[in-house]
């Protein structure tokens, strides 16, 4: 079940270097979305009949607040449609389809929550994590950006109450490396009961290496292009192992899939 | 005001068709566009074996464009027929089943099995299927070729017949009449352009099947084209599309010739466009004063 | 930073073309780009008499492209050769003359007289004007034809000699592979796609002539499948172009097998494109540590 | 001579029902516009590298103020580019080329110039009465509009020094009916001359008429769908008389032509 509104612009600020997070009041997504769902959004500048960008742009839920009706999103400047996302102006209209796809499962209360996410990829997380917490569960983030400025979610993940390690490529803040490095110093035992990842492609590949080896089980979330971002044009295709014969649909059978439906080793263009 | 068509024997209360493969098997976009709204659904390639369709990356946006390379994934006709049919049936939409083969036995095939499913209105043949091979032509590009299959598909079903018409051609008035004398209803027009994009950083193309197919406004000017000479050389009626985004882009296709749109790319941008479409065709009809679909089709074409 | 390429004997300084009938003769733009600074200009189409053009409007915008239906409209062979062509020449530009005929006779006479005319690098044949008949078949869509005006316009010229192909067509690599073995230094593609637009309004074609050539970034994936066709097909060089608006777009067409790249429309748009796209080239290549522009010709074709 | 300036918008508000004033800073095309010159401007919402709209769009000269090095055009909204250009905002950048084309021929002090202008055709000869009174003409300016909401350059007319005389068709202000209708109004005897017309073509055909029986030589300004503005396409077509065997260029031989030049009885078709 999802929505397509015509949803006013509440908040379009810029939080970080070419990275941007805007609030729209769109108050049946919010009502309705998961996190690892996603939203697909309409931009059109000044609402104009231009075709260019022609296709709807997919962004993770990284907010959704039932009771003001307002969700969130997280994004980094790309190419064209980012570069005009980022021009739209409180008050002006966005048309957006959501939410969409299969999120994360939660984990029941009690348990421990590992979450490991670079870039972007922050952006799904940081709404599991409330979501984990608010239910009870304990939440560990590993969160990697390539320099101090770009963890943008860090504040609000530290204010719900998640427990924070970071990594930055450049080592201005935290670990200095990999985030994936930051695996290696959780506790032997029982590091967690479940892991969410969500970033690039070796990351996430170095995370399921570290959920078979601990038998954690885990889930992740995966990109692709799309068209329709419901199911119908079969653009989104992934092959998910490197053996299969058919294609999973990023937009309707993930972008969450389970760790272990994924294959990391043959490497990005293995699985194709 | 009369909406309603006939499109070479499949009858359409309205002119607004969703274009194969973008519509998947009518349920994808449920609660935003109902089946039975439409004028008619065309489902997604359905092919006699089930097809797997090609390595991703499969679609790439292009300016007012996009690429696809699905590859006629699909789980083939029995499993359309057993599953996807009946819901769509109760639906109560108007189904028109779009057709692929590698063979000519294959479309035959495909026929004779649709012709004894229940509940369909019409066959759109696929000869324009851009990555399938047969006697070493590109099916759909040479007259010949496309008159035998249009026949032998006559042959085998009593059900309307429609060829959907690749524009990677020479001479599609051409391919339209060899069409129509083989017995064609109505014709569909136009499929993908063969196109391509590049990714400068990684020096690759974008898709993994390299080639795939230009859908969305770009393509609209060629489109119109074909319609029109199409309209000028045959007599049957014309499903026209490519590129239509608005119920303005529709009303052109219907001026050149088309008795009936259909709308695809679109509606991913918009899913409630073909909803849209029908209520601004209705609403020029009454600004220009016309009761009837009919005086505005062709009226461009001299 | 070597830019430097031989287009079938043409040698020039840098990759960036300017397209027939997107530049004139080499000066409206005069301050804003300068003819020398460009690899080569190539002229408006030139034809035996003076042509007046088709009727008005001759242009219309569609959605990231544009038609145009200028029906050729030039002064003739002895006007240029005369007039503009000397003016050029001053300028130190390297100039490649477009050339068009209605006969075969024509292409013939047009070569000759170009070929005692002095300072012009080559002669690009224009065998794709999209409103010129030749017994009864669209010039430049079929092999053997395409074949012959080669053949007759080598024989006539030591200048080197590039078709330049039209995109309207089934087979494109047979058209090349044709003109390849007939002589053809280089060819040149794509032209424009055939297309029309409507105004639902008057419910008539937007275009004096209904029919035009659709140009820009909308025709820039199928542009660049073509290349990469021909590429893959024929030894001689290729001048690839089709709504390169950026520097990026120019190394796309590069990275698919063009040896230079055309700029047109983009012209219009942005009058110093040429010296961007250029400037872009450059900056690409010492990003990505190339010394050579032959590095990166046909570097995405596998 | 014309430049191609990146230029700053200063000023772009509403002046009257889809009626615009566009300003922005263009020193090198503010010291060298005439009078009935163009500007081609090109329309990339937020500059981005959006495709849609395609071509430049070309305005008439509606003023140009070589001290302040600032020019002003006045638009209808019509389609995709006027729709986009209205949203551009004072400090956002306009690449302009201009002033292209020949303007209007300047008559000599002491002159009597009459000026009959519909719609935006009041749009160059704005900026024509202000030059022709700043050389010594007496100006007369007939204005016709729908109503009078859309007289949106009478203030600026009255204010420069011009005779105004208006005509709008739901009468709501001065004649009611056709601005060609004043005509008749007009001395029988040296009602000018020169006369200048911009406007829609019925009008036009009308002013040339009275141009012929009155014996006094006049000028127009034509349109014409355009690509390059420049003279090097040959998009802009038009045939000035219905015999003809060659097109004049709108852009560069044009807009403004001579009033007999131009064949206006065989109706904007029959030109073709
Ligand atoms: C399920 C999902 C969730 C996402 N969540 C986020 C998020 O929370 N924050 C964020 O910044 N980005 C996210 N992305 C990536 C985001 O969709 C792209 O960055 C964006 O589409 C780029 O658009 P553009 O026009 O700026 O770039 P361009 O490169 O100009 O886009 C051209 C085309 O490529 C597609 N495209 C480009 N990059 C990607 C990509 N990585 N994934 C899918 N399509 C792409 C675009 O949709 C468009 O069709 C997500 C992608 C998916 C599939
Ligand atoms: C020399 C000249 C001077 C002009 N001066 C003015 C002026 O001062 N004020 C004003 O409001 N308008 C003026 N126009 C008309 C103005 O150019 C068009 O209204 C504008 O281009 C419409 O663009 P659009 O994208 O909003 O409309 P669309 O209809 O979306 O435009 C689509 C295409 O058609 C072309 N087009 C549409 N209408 C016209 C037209 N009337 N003339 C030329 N091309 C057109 C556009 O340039 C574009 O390429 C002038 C035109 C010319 C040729
Ligand atoms: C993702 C996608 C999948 C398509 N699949 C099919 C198909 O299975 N069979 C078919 O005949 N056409 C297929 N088409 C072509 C469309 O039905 C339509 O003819 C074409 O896209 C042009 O129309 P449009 O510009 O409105 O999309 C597909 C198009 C797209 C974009
Ligand atoms: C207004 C216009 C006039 C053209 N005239 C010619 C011509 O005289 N001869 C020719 O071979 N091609 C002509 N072309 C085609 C261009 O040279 C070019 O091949 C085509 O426009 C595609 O490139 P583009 O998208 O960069 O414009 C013309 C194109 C345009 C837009
Ligand atoms: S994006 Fe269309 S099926 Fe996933
Ligand atoms: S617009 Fe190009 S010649 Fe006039």
């Amino acid at each position: 079940m999802f929505f397509l509104e015509n949803t006013e612009i509440v908040e379009n600020d810029r939080v970080g270097d070419g990275l941007y997070e805007l609030k729209c009041r769109a108050p049946q997504i919010a009502g309705k979305g998961e996190p690892g769902q996603f939203v697909h959004v309409e931009i059109k500048p000044h609402q104009a009949a231009s075709a260019s960008p022609l296709l709807r742009r997919p962004f993770s839920l990284y907010g959704a607040d039932a009771e003001q009706g307002v969700i969130s999103i997280l994004y980094r400047i790309r190419g064209l449609g980012t570069s005009l996302l980022k021009e739209a102006k409180p008050g002006e209209y966005l048309s957006v389809l959501g939410p969409l796809g299969r999120g994360f499962t939660l984990s029941g209360a009690g348990s421990v929550a590992l979450l490991v996410g670079g870039g972007m990829g922050i952006a799904p997380l940081a709404y599991l994590a409330d979501r984990l917490l608010e239910s009870g569960c304990e939440v560990d983030v590993l969160y990697g950006a390539e320099t101090a400025c770009e963890l943008v979610a860090l504040e609000k993940l530290e204010q719900s109450g998640a427990r924070c390690h970071v990594a930055t490529m450049d080592g201005s803040r935290g670990h200095k490396g990999l985030v994936t490095d930051l695996l290696a110093r959780m506790p032997a035992e029982k590091a967690a009961d479940i892991i969410y990842s969500c970033g690039p492609f070796e990351m996430m590949a170095r995370v399921a290496r570290f959920s078979k080896e601990r038998g954690i089980p885990g889930e992740v979330s995966l990109e692709s292009n799309m068209a329709c971002g419901v199911g119908v044009c079969l653009g989104c295709a992934v092959r998910l192992k490197a053996g299969d014969r058919d294609y999973a649909k990023v937009c309707s059978d993930g972008p969450v899939f389970s760790i272990d439906q994924v294959e990391f080793e043959a490497g990005e263009g293995g699985r194709k | 005001m009369n909406l309603e068509v006939d499109l070479g024997g499949i009858r359409l209360a309205n002119p607004v068709v969703m274009a194969s493969g973008t519509f998947g098997y009518g349920f994808g976009y449920e609660g935003l566009l109902d089946p039975d709204d439409v004028g008619a659904i065309i489902s997604k390639a359905t092919t006699r074996e089930p097809w797997a369709g090609n390595p991703p990356p499969r679609i790439a946006e292009t300016p007012c464009g996009m690429l696809n390379a699905i590859g006629l994934e699909n789980p083939g006709i029995e499993a359309f027929l057993s599953e996807h049919l009946p819901r769509l049936r109760r639906s109560g939409a108007v189904v028109i089943v779009n057709i692929a083969g590698r063979t000519f036995q294959e479309y035959v095939e495909l026929a004779s099995m649709i012709e004894t499913g229940k509940g369909v209105a019409g066959i759109e043949i696929n000869i324009s299927c851009p990555n399938v091979d047969m006697g070493g032509m590109q099916l759909g590009t040479a007259p010949g070729m496309v008159s035998e299959i249009v026949k032998a598909v006559k042959d085998e079903t009593h059900l309307p017949v429609m060829p959907k018409l690749s524009p990677n051609v020479t001479d599609i008035v051409a391919i339209a009449k060899a069409a129509e004398s083989a017995g064609a209803d109505a014709i569909s027009m136009i499929n993908t352009l063969q196109g391509m994009a590049v990714d400068i950083e990684t020096k690759r193309p974008v898709l993994g099947n390299i080639f795939g197919g230009l859908s969305g406004p770009a393509i609209k000017p060629i489109a119109l084209r074909m319609v029109y000479q199409v309209y000028r050389a045959v007599d049957i009626p014309i499903l026209g599309g490519g590129g239509i985004m608005s119920a303005k882009d529709a009303i052109e296709f219907l001026l050149v010739g088309a008795s009936a749109v259909s709308v695809g790319t679109g509606t991913f941008v918009n899913p409630r466009l073909a909803m849209e479409v029908k209520a601004g065709i209705e609403d020029y009809m009454e600004r220009h004063g016309h009761t009837d679909l009919r005086e505005i089709i062709g009226a461009a074409v001299s």
